[in-house]
């Protein structure tokens, strides 16, 4: 198994020159997400796509051996969607930061959860626009002093973990990416989870944001119980309410719900995905000449 | 006012939203067609579920009619009211045929008949429409065996409706055969017993089905008039054939679905109007940018903004050409009519697929709205072709060719990695800040133009090959100007077509220089193509014949205005 | 106070052609607000705007007499909130079908809330795109068959009370176009609610939505109790979530946050509206001068 | 290798980001200009927080020195990788002042300075930029207390740094004294008092100022890299100039945010880059229809796509011209230098509170990311004036005049009502489909281009009055061709540039009439000036000099460029 983990590593790894700042949270999801990818054999480079938007989180698939769509700002959702709907023997992940998928994309965020597509969505929620150098995301803590916001935000924060609740999202959880074993397991849920999986994953951003750092997320989040049943939307919508102190694990779950492609009809009677369905012009052709 | 008509007649039925007119013009369409006429059907609608005031306009013919004719001779109103809005198109000519005393139309020339009372008689004021569709028949002699049976097929779906509306019909046919007899109307148009097996679509349907031969089997789209008629229909279609079918949250999730299709091997088309692409366009750049193809069908509707929802215009050209931004390439597609539609949708899906580029769709609402009668299609030359490689192991996505064209991998078909990557990027699709690579891979993508337009399809020219006078149109005026050069009866004139608007090969030019004087005739207040053509082909137009009302051109209009532009 | 009613009646409303099918629950709801509007005596046609979008809803200012913005389809939150934004001193109720709100202009939907800008919007809920002629909206029923989703609607089904609570919204109501007596009294509480106030109006498409009828609607609501709490959260997001009987009344409120226009700097010393102000010329001069 | 330095010197910093090239560049720029020296800076950097490559050019010169150069006379590294990534521009003739052993460089023309030793004895690495500041300044000759006196302006607000700094700068003099004194590096430009007094700005700070003398009292943006700076400087402006500065979900909402204000009274304006911009054409439509000013500034950067997001481009044209379904008139200005960013963003609110339009300020991230010292500014001419009108009873928002402009109301000013709406519509602003109301208002909308074309800006020539030659250039080219020009020595020839793009003045034909070659200069791969200069104009330009790598052109590269063309 240790050995999967390189096939997840770029060939020029060594000379890759990564864009992030040094202590940034970005690495510890880099190496998490190859680990967990690594532990699970029906996975391979070949079989999965990461999709991403734009961003310091959206630079992550450049940095990964796979397939990669790294779109637009915001958009990967409606992306990511499609290419499992069009092709489900994929493994479709849409990976950005939280400005990307709840600012720019948040119509996408909100309607891709009524869907429930198949697909792993993770977040790298750093309450902070890395890359355009540290005005307020959704989640920026109300005070948080910013060039463009100076002061301080006052805006209620964005709560995803309530949202995709909200929505009906039927794996919904929260991770940290200073603690990559626990992180590590939750990915992997989130990614055999067969409809949509939104992981919120804290990281800090140890440029801009210096006020959810390392420590204050350490100091103020904690693990859900081993016996936490994830499958009270009340309770969970309760603990997802608890902005003092953020849970991680998994915070909702429900697993009777079908998955988007699974309810198509493209898929009725036949499963095979469509780019290898060869189109019958013959029977196209007595169609349209029907329309008489 | 006797009145006979030989080779062609146009029949106008108008009243409120939800009074039926778009039953009486399929049921009439449909039944004169079986019955060996040409028919073309065009409505005009306002943007509004009930009430108001529409029309539909039929023109029925012994030869092909294909255009809007500004001239009525028939008009059966079911609203008082949308005699007045028609008040310009009727001429001292026109023969109203009415329900007068319940309408309190007052009218020299016009027959009265009772619609409304026969309605009630049969049960409900709701059948006078279908009254009334039984007496034009019998102005045309058809036989009630050809309308049953196509009755039949219209309300198979709601059987227990057949016989009231038999009823209907055979009430309104007494009373056409009586006018008939009367000789007041007398309908003398040949018919021709092949044009039953023809088809009968509008431009929705073409546009649909074209793509569907171009092997579309995705589409996404936010619906938005006139555009949704495309999306209807292949919602229907996917009944028989897979398509996934999916509606969007707004138009921004629809290209960005496209396009993730295209990345995963399925052919995907949106559908929308001016307003809803002018959203898309950070899209269409992306498309550009990865060299993912998409395919985008634009029908046109009067702006700015929200403008005539329900009108027809050809103001959205250049929003089609600058979309995006940064620069790359495109094509553009107009089809002007049902053949062309079949036909250029189709391949719109195959330039997209070859050149992996956005391609453009461009109607309006008076096509896609529009039925004719057109001859069956034959697809057996259209291939199957799907230009995805099966990739290697050291797959380059964004390998550099000689014409810039890479072969187009996609994940989990082959050996090999898709990554594709909106940023400047390597061979590989990896991001870069190399400024070398930069403009090799701008070089590259904008290369494709070059071929593009050298294989640009060929303009259609009409008329005189000895002509001085050229006139130039695009879209939807195919027909109409087609009709007007026949009326104009001018030698020394042609008309030139373009199917594709962009790019244009620059052997084009012959066309212009050629004339002496050249005319453009266009749905806008500007002249869109007549500057394209100008930045293009240097073609300098002479005189711009626009209108941007809303509403077509009429062939009688155009003729009009083109015998003053000459 | 009878009289007032017709201050917002158009001077040619005899003559006025309303776009609108017979028995629509959209004439209902244009005589609610008229009614409720004239019932408040700190409002005037003038001193009011009515923003709204594009769609049947979206039609309603056409047959007012009162300042109108109709905008583009989906962004009528945009354009209401900074029209209070920038001038305190007027009403501004933002009006249009769920489609418009929830569908294409979902991201302003959960954005505007987090500002809590003191605005009123009132959404007509026809479960259904009513001018494009009868596609699936955000909140169509699952199984509703239309001429796109052909096979019925599976997609979950979107619930705005829920979200607008979720999001910290501060006045959270569902009405029905089929009761103006209580629908007046709720928008009134609405409009004089000090921050971002939903209502949620549940109205009949006679012509497209043949399964949420008057009838339905009937038999599918209840008002809350006299005595229902208001303000307690997590109640009010259980009965959100009820969707077998819809609740009617005010599901949620919460009166202690200060709205949008109040936070800002710009209203600190000075309350004028901006168009009063003067800009200082010479100030900016020296401003610049001092650029050295 | 001993050097004199007369006229000008161009001076490189470079290294990773974050290690605090902007800092110096900050410094150096501000105590050379209090020195009495002409000081321009630019940067060029990576899409990244760290790391990288980035650097800044500081020019420095007796005359105004205003444009980038590819010749670099001294270079100060930080990083070994950042020599490397310089290595096309770094000349025979460049002398390299660097910490030789540390950053293990290898060069002849160097001179090794232990800046990180020297940096690690006052405490701290990160000193090391500061002690090459100091050199440099001692090259300069500029006296310890102009230094000192910046030095404490600049760490106002953090006193706790300014001893270490200052030590850190004094042991860089010493060295620079050093330098100079050996004479390798010898500077002899000459300084003039005066310039002390000037203002240093950059694009944003101007644009964003020009903007607050055309009346901006509110802000909605979406960050979007090169557009951010306008919003960053507004939003510190706003501390003591009232303005509301509001970051919106999305792009879309920016700009329906800043016809809102707009509609209730405020100057509103939008600040973006291409793809920010390509979401917001729909909104620039419904300015258009509901005649709703706005103000758009977008910042160009290289495309498709994200492109290059921290790189230069003259790429949008196109999207702004032609953005937003339907067709309705607009003005876009691009200024060529600073004090035309103060005028020109200051016009932009007063065309589109006179026309009633959107209104675009195209600039791009070479010229927002510039600094240099202009005169101090006169706004003693600058009218405060505000158009609206304080409606009567009757008011009627649309009402029909003779030059389509309709005095603009606003909501709680008079006794009117305000009324727009998106849809086409009457005088009033209720929605119609009365078709003759749609062609009054569509021309109403449309004329307003005969009146803002009248009154297009002039456009600037400069050189030979008699010329052959006419090279034309607009936005941030002024400066550089100036520059250009200048080194040509070539008479008969002659540039132009355009402050206003578009609509442009038919009269402006005569300039190109005039010339025998005309030749156009843009920062991008297809000529978008060039086409729509033959569109508006009928020029036609005989040679394009386009650039499109991310980088703008240097005086010398465009020189040699021009030559070839000649
Ligand atoms: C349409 C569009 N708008 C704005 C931007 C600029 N932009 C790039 S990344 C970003 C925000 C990034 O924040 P987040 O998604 O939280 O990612 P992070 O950098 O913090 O990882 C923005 C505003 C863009 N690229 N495209
Ligand atoms: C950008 C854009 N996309 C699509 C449309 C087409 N459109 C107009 S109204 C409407 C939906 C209306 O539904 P809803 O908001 O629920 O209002 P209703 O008609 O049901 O009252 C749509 C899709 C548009 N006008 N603009
Ligand atoms: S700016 Fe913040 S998020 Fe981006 S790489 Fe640096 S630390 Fe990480
Ligand atoms: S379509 Fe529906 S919502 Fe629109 S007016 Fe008719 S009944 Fe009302
Ligand atoms: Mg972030
Ligand atoms: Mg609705």
């Amino acid at each position: 198994m240790g050995n999967r983990i390189e096939l997840f590593a770029r060939n020029d790894e060594k000379e890759m020159d990564i864009a992030w700042c040094p202590g940034c949270g970005n690495f510890s999801i880099l190496n998490i997400l190859k680990a967990a990818l690594s532990e699970m054999e029906e996975i391979t480079p070949e079989n999965m796509v990461l999709v991403s938007g734009i961003g310091q989180a959206a630079k992550i698939p450049h940095y990964f051996r796979t397939n990669t769509f790294n779109g637009l700002h915001g958009r990967s959702l409606p992306v990511a969607q499609m290419i499992k709907a069009v092709n489900p023997e994929l493994h479709v992940i849409s990976e950005s930061g939280e400005g990307d998928m709840y600012g720019e994309g948040g119509n996408h965020f909100i309607h891709a959860i009524r869907r429930n597509p198949d697909i792993t969505n993770l977040v790298h929620d750093n309450m902070i626009y890395g890359l355009t150098k540290g005005q307020a995301s959704p989640t920026t803590q109300k005070g948080t002093v910013t060039p463009v916001q100076i002061n301080g935000v006052f805006l209620e924060q964005f709560n995803p973990i309530a949202t995709a609740i909200t929505m009906g999202a039927t794996f919904v959880a929260r991770a940290s990416s200073g603690d990559p074993a626990q992180t590590k397991e939750i990915i992997k849920k989130a990614i055999r989870h067969k409809g949509y999986a939104l992981v919120d994953i804290l990281q800090p951003c140890v440029t801009f944001n210096k006020i959810n750092t390392y420590k204050w997320f350490k100091e103020n989040s904690y693990y859900l119980d081993e016996n936490y049943n994830s499958e009270n939307k009340m309770k969970a919508l309760e603990i997802a309410f608890n902005t003092e102190k953020l849970a991680l694990g998994i915070i909702y779950k429900n697993e009777d719900k079908k998955a988007f492609h699974e309810q198509l009809t493209i898929y009725k009677e036949n499963k095979e995905p469509l780019f290898k369905r060869k189109h019958n012009i013959k029977e196209l052709e007595s169609f349209i000449n029907s329309k008489i | 006012m006797n009145k006979n008509f030989k080779e062609n007649i146009s029949v106008v039925l108008s009243g409120e939203a939800g009074q039926g007119i778009q039953t009486i013009e399929n049921l009439l369409t449909r039944i004169l067609k079986d019955d060996g006429f040409n028919v073309f059907a065009t409505k005009e609608y306002m943007s509004r579920i009930r009430g108001g005031s529409n029309s539909t306009e039929i023109r029925v013919g012994e030869y092909a009619v294909r255009s809007h004719s500004s001239n009525i001779d028939i008009l059966i109103p079911l609203t008082k009211e949308s005699v007045e809005h028609l008040k310009d198109t009727i001429s001292s000519e026109t023969i109203i045929i009415a329900d007068m005393k319940n309408l309190k139309i007052d009218y020299s020339n016009a027959v009265d008949v009772p619609f409304f009372d026969i309605a009630k008689e049969i049960g409900n004021r709701i059948y006078s429409n279908i009254v009334a569709a039984g007496t034009i028949l019998a102005l045309f002699s058809t036989e009630k065996e050809i309308i049953y049976s196509r009755m039949k097929k219209i309300f198979a779906k709601k059987p227990e409706l057949i016989d009231k509306n038999i009823e209907a019909v055979n009430r309104g046919y007494e009373i056409g055969e009586k006018i008939k007899n009367s000789g007041i109307i007398k309908i003398e148009i040949e018919k021709n017993s092949k044009i039953k097996d023809n088809i009968l679509i509008n431009g929705s349907e073409a546009v649909a089905l074209g793509a569907m031969a171009g092997g579309c089997d995705s589409v996404f789209s936010y619906p938005m008039t006139p555009g949704t008629g495309v999306l209807l229909s292949l919602a229907q279609y996917s009944k028989s054939f897979g398509i996934l079918v999916e509606q969007a949250e707004d138009e921004i999730a629809a290209i960005n679905m496209a396009i993730g299709g295209w990345y995963a091997g399925a052919r995907s088309m949106v559908t929308t109007s001016g307003g809803g692409f002018a959203l898309m366009e950070e899209g269409v750049s992306l498309s550009g940018m990865i060299e993912t193809p998409v395919v985008i069908h634009i029908a046109q509707r009067p702006g700015p903004a929200t403008g005539l929802p329900t009108r027809t215009a050809q103001e959205d050209l250049n929003l089609a050409l600058y979309s995006g931004h940064g620069e790359f390439p495109r094509a553009i597609y107009a089809p002007g009519n049902l053949e062309q539609a079949l036909k250029l949708s189709r391949i719109a899906f195959e330039t997209a697929d070859e050149y992996q580029i956005p391609v453009f769709i461009l109607t309006d609402q008076y096509f896609v709205d529009s039925y004719y009668n057109i001859e069956k299609t034959d697809l057996s030359e259209v291939r199957n072709e799907n230009r995805i490689t099966e990739t290697r192991e050291d797959y380059k996505r964004y390998i550099l060719t000689e014409n810039g064209i890479s072969p187009r991998g996609i994940p989990g078909y082959g050996k090999g990695l898709v990554i594709v990557d909106s940023d400047e990027h390597d061979e590989y699709g990896h991001l870069t800040e190399n400024l070398d690579i930069r403009i090799k891979m701008n070089d590259k993508r904008l290369s494709k133009l070059d071929l593009l337009r050298k294989n640009a399809l060929e303009p259609e020219i009409l008329g005189d090959d000895d002509y001085k006078n050229l006139i130039v149109c695009w879209g939807s005026n195919y027909e109409t100007l087609k009709e007007s050069l026949k009326n104009l009866k001018n030698t020394k004139t042609a008309m030139i077509h373009f199917p594709q608007l962009y790019p244009l090969n620059y052997d084009f030019k012959k066309y212009f220089e050629k004339a002496e004087k050249i005319i453009s005739v266009e749905n806008n207040a500007t002249g869109q193509f007549s500057n394209l053509l100008k930045l293009e082909l240097d073609a300098e137009i002479h005189e711009r014949i626009l209108k941007y009302d809303g509403t077509p051109f009429s062939a009688e209009e155009l003729t009009e205005r083109i015998k003053k532009a000459i």
